[in-house]
């Protein structure tokens, strides 16, 4: 299995309902590169995150972390990825500290987090609502607090949808610089993005490429 | 899906499965198979009917009403068979992702019921002579009755989710959870019957069956088989045609049939 | 490793249990709807005591199970909307092993109070003194398996329409055997003959097939709702 | 011969309506399961033509 890139993609095909979305679908990914998927509305750009950390089954394909199949390493692919989805995952009941310590017990396997909790709250402009409970926060600060979890956890892969939804001009730029440090420290990305940012390296994936022209 | 590639047999097997189960393979055979079951069931029936209405002498004990057993038991036997059927059918698409088995097990389903529907009204009709009422608490009857509660749940589940595969994939949950439990409401069941009806007379507990019921029962149970087949059958066409609609196959298909 | 996923089950059962404290209203319900359930039977069938206590394991057992259906929509339902659940799915521990936490976290904030509480109605309900023992311990038996198989409908339901409704009518005839098993257990220690143990080490014998599949199938159904 | 003349066969030693009745509605569980399926086929040839057409005046 030498030769392979660390996170590569073959053949693969998802459907929603009945209906394939996209076939033949391959991509490469190495350390330190990022790939920015684009493609208007209903393409299935979530449906494609959404294989590729796990969360929804594709009709065929191979997709493979270090050589193995995702599907085989199961749980211990889980543990190299951090999934931020279009729901942030924030327990409105919980303070934001309260929630990222939780995602660190849940979610970090053996290895020390990467930031602390305050410290991570620090790097997100979160500091000083530490204490507030979650759903008092604004939707721009529940999706900072989503993306804190990132620096807690410290993932290899970081698959993101619409990251940059509900952030200021801002906090675009400052998670922009987020995922060029954790490219320049040897991390992967794929992101899926309507919004316009500058991220130097990254590179373009068209996903209309890999579908049928619609009727 | 990994975990089953490693067994080469079970492979060979879901390869067998994909190329024959393959909609548009199965819905040619389907429609020349369908003909022929149809007159095997016709033929079952017409001869069952007239072995037990009017052949089989009458019961020393029940007379002429033991009659409904012919009906009754082929179509609790059927209801049981069939939600046997379905879980495994369900089972199938789900592990291994087989659009075919979907298809078959959501159109079980409301055959199933019907035979649960029939083994409940029935029975209700048969122990009104022998009992005097018309509902007896009695433990087939009971279990008959929830199995009925067990198909009308899937079949509403299947009615609730839009998208197909999610909808296939859920009832499949459903079904195997039901299947696992349905001996132990069964035994359950027959437990708590024990109890509190101790010397009740239940309506096939007879010493003995005579040959000349035990004929007319298997031809009519046959002949339920028969025709649950050849419904199965009808039933799985259209519902391939619906989920298939996109293909070009159905579409030359529809094309040619204008 | 071992430790990891144990901190992990710890983790999120005491955050359930946190997060439902803070909202302890959905506690609240399901236990006050088991109370006024069961106080409605005397007004509708008569202070009769003889009655009452010929009905009690019944009517005990029946409002138990109503009111364990009305609380599993908290299950995941919450979870589902704020995405935390869709989290739970990519964490790197076995789902159906954080599934059964937080399954085990819903019966201490429903069947656990509920049991705890049958005592009191058991004496509104005229049952015997000697019975009441056995009610909660059959209760204790009991419950967990109503949290655990309902926990299949409830991740099945996620998000579909009518889910709340449905929830019961695909959960309800999959309760039967705890019914009959505890309900009998009850009034065979309320009476003079059979002795109740056989009747729980039934519902022991169930609940330990429940756990070993319950936990597997409600994350097979956490799968499929949100695939 | 269990019955000798055909309205004895009818009257199923007494319990003509009980017999009758189960039979009845056997049969008629049967004809609805066969019934329905045919003319729910009809209607989806009917959706697919339709859908089909509608494709085809787009092209």
């Amino acid at each position: 299995m030498t030769g392979h890139s660390l996170f590569s993609v073959r053949g693969l095909a998802c459907a929603r309902g009945d209906r394939t979305l996209f076939a033949g679908l391959s991509l490469q990914l190495d350390a330190g590169e990022a790939l920015h998927v684009r493609g208007p509305n209903g393409l299935g750009k979530t449906t494609l995150l959404r294989a590729l950390c796990g969360l929804s089954r594709p009709l065929r394909g191979d997709v493979r972390w270090r050589g193995e199949r995702t599907s085989d390493l199961a749980e211990e692919f889980a543990a190299e990825v951090a999934y931020v989805g279009h729901l942030n995952g924030v327990q409105g009941e919980l303070t934001a500290a309260e929630n990222l310590e939780r995602a660190v017990r849940v979610f970090a396997r053996g290895q020390d987090a990467a930031l602390g909790v305050a410290a991570a709250l620090d790097r997100v402009g979160l500091a000083r609502l530490a204490t507030k409970p979650a759903r008092h926060l604004s939707q721009g600060q529940k999706r900072r607090l989503a993306l804190a979890r990132l620096l807690v956890l410290r993932r290899p892969l970081w698959i993101l949808d619409e990251p940059f939804t509900a952030l200021d001009v801002a906090a675009v730029a400052s998670l922009s610089s987020l995922i060029g440090e954790h490219m320049a420290g040897g991390g992967l990305a794929l992101i899926v993005s309507h919004q316009a940012f500058e991220l130097p390296g990254i590179r373009d994936f068209d996903l209309a490429h890999f579908c049928k022209a619609r009727s | 899906m990994g975990e089953f590639g490693g067994f080469a047999g079970v492979s060979r097997l879901i390869k067998f499965i994909h190329k024959y189960g393959a909609p548009k393979r199965f819905y040619r055979l389907a429609g020349r198979l369908v003909p022929w079951f149809a007159g095997v069931t016709a033929l079952l029936f017409v001869v069952g009917l007239y072995l037990g209405l009017y052949w089989a002498p009458p019961d020393y004990q029940q007379g002429d009403a033991y009659r409904i057993m012919f009906v009754h038991v082929p179509n609790a036997w059927m209801s049981m068979m069939a939600y046997v059927i379905m879980a495994s059918f369900a089972a199938t698409g789900y592990i291994w992702n087989v659009r075919l088995a979907d298809i078959m097990a959501k159109a079980t389903a409301p055959l199933g019921a019907s035979f649960t529907l029939t083994a409940l009204v029935t029975g209700s009709l048969w122990g009104k002579p022998m009992w005097g009422t018309w509902w007896v608490w009695d433990a087939r009857l009971t279990s008959e009755l929830i199995l009925f509660f067990l198909y009308v749940g899937y079949m509403a589940l299947q009615a609730s989710i839009d998208d197909p595969r999610r909808a296939a994939h859920a009832s499949a949950i459903l079904a195997i959870v039901g299947v696992v439990n349905i001996p132990i409401i069964h035994y359950s069941v027959y437990w708590w019957h024990t109890l509190h009806q101790p010397a009740s007379l239940t309506l096939t507990s007879q010493p003995k069956i005579y040959i000349t019921m035990l004929i007319p029962l298997i031809i009519m149970s046959l002949a339920f088989m028969f025709f649950y087949f050849t419904m199965l059958l009808v039933r799985v066409r259209s519902e391939i045609l619906v989920r298939e609609q996109r293909t070009d196959w159905v579409r030359k298909l529809v094309r040619s049939k204008r | 490793m071992k430790g990891g996923l144990l901190s992990a089950m710890v983790a999120v059962f005491t955050r359930e249990l946190l997060v439902f404290w803070r909202r302890s209203t959905e506690v609240m319900t399901a236990l006050v709807f088991f109370v006024i359930v069961t106080t409605l039977f005397p007004l509708a069938v008569g202070p009769e005591r003889h009655e009452l206590m010929l009905m009690a394991p019944g009517v005990l057992w029946v409002a138990a199970l109503l009111a364990t259906t009305l609380s599993l929509n908290h299950l995941f339902a919450s979870d589902y909307q704020d995405g935390s659940l869709e989290q739970l799915l990519v964490s790197p521990y076995p789902l159906s092993a954080l599934v059964f936490a937080k399954i085990a976290a819903h019966w201490v904030l429903t069947g656990l109070p509920l049991a705890l509480l049958s005592p009191l109605l058991a004496v509104q309900m005229a049952l015997p003194t000697k019975a009441i023992g056995t009610l909660v311990g059959s209760l204790l038996l009991g419950t967990p398996i109503l949290s655990l198989i309902g926990a299949v409908p409830a991740a099945l339901t996620l998000g579909v329409r009518g889910g709340g409704v449905l929830v019961s009518l695909l959960v309800l005839p999959l309760y039967t055997p705890v019914l009959i098993f505890g309900a009998e257990a009850v009034a065979a220690s309320a009476g003079q003959g059979f002795a109740s143990v056989a009747h729980l080490s039934l519902l022991g014998a169930f609940l330990a097939v429940v756990v070993s599949f319950a936990p597997w199938a409600s994350s097979a159904a956490l799968r499929v709702s949100l695939d | 011969m269990t019955f000798s003349t055909f309205s004895q066969f009818l009257a199923m030693g007494g319990f003509a309506f009980y017999v009758w009745s189960a039979y009845g509605f056997a049969a008629l569980v049967v004809l609805i399961n066969v019934v329905q399926p045919i003319i729910h086929n009809r209607k989806v040839w009917r959706t697919l033509r339709r859908d089909l057409d509608r494709a085809e005046e787009d092209e």
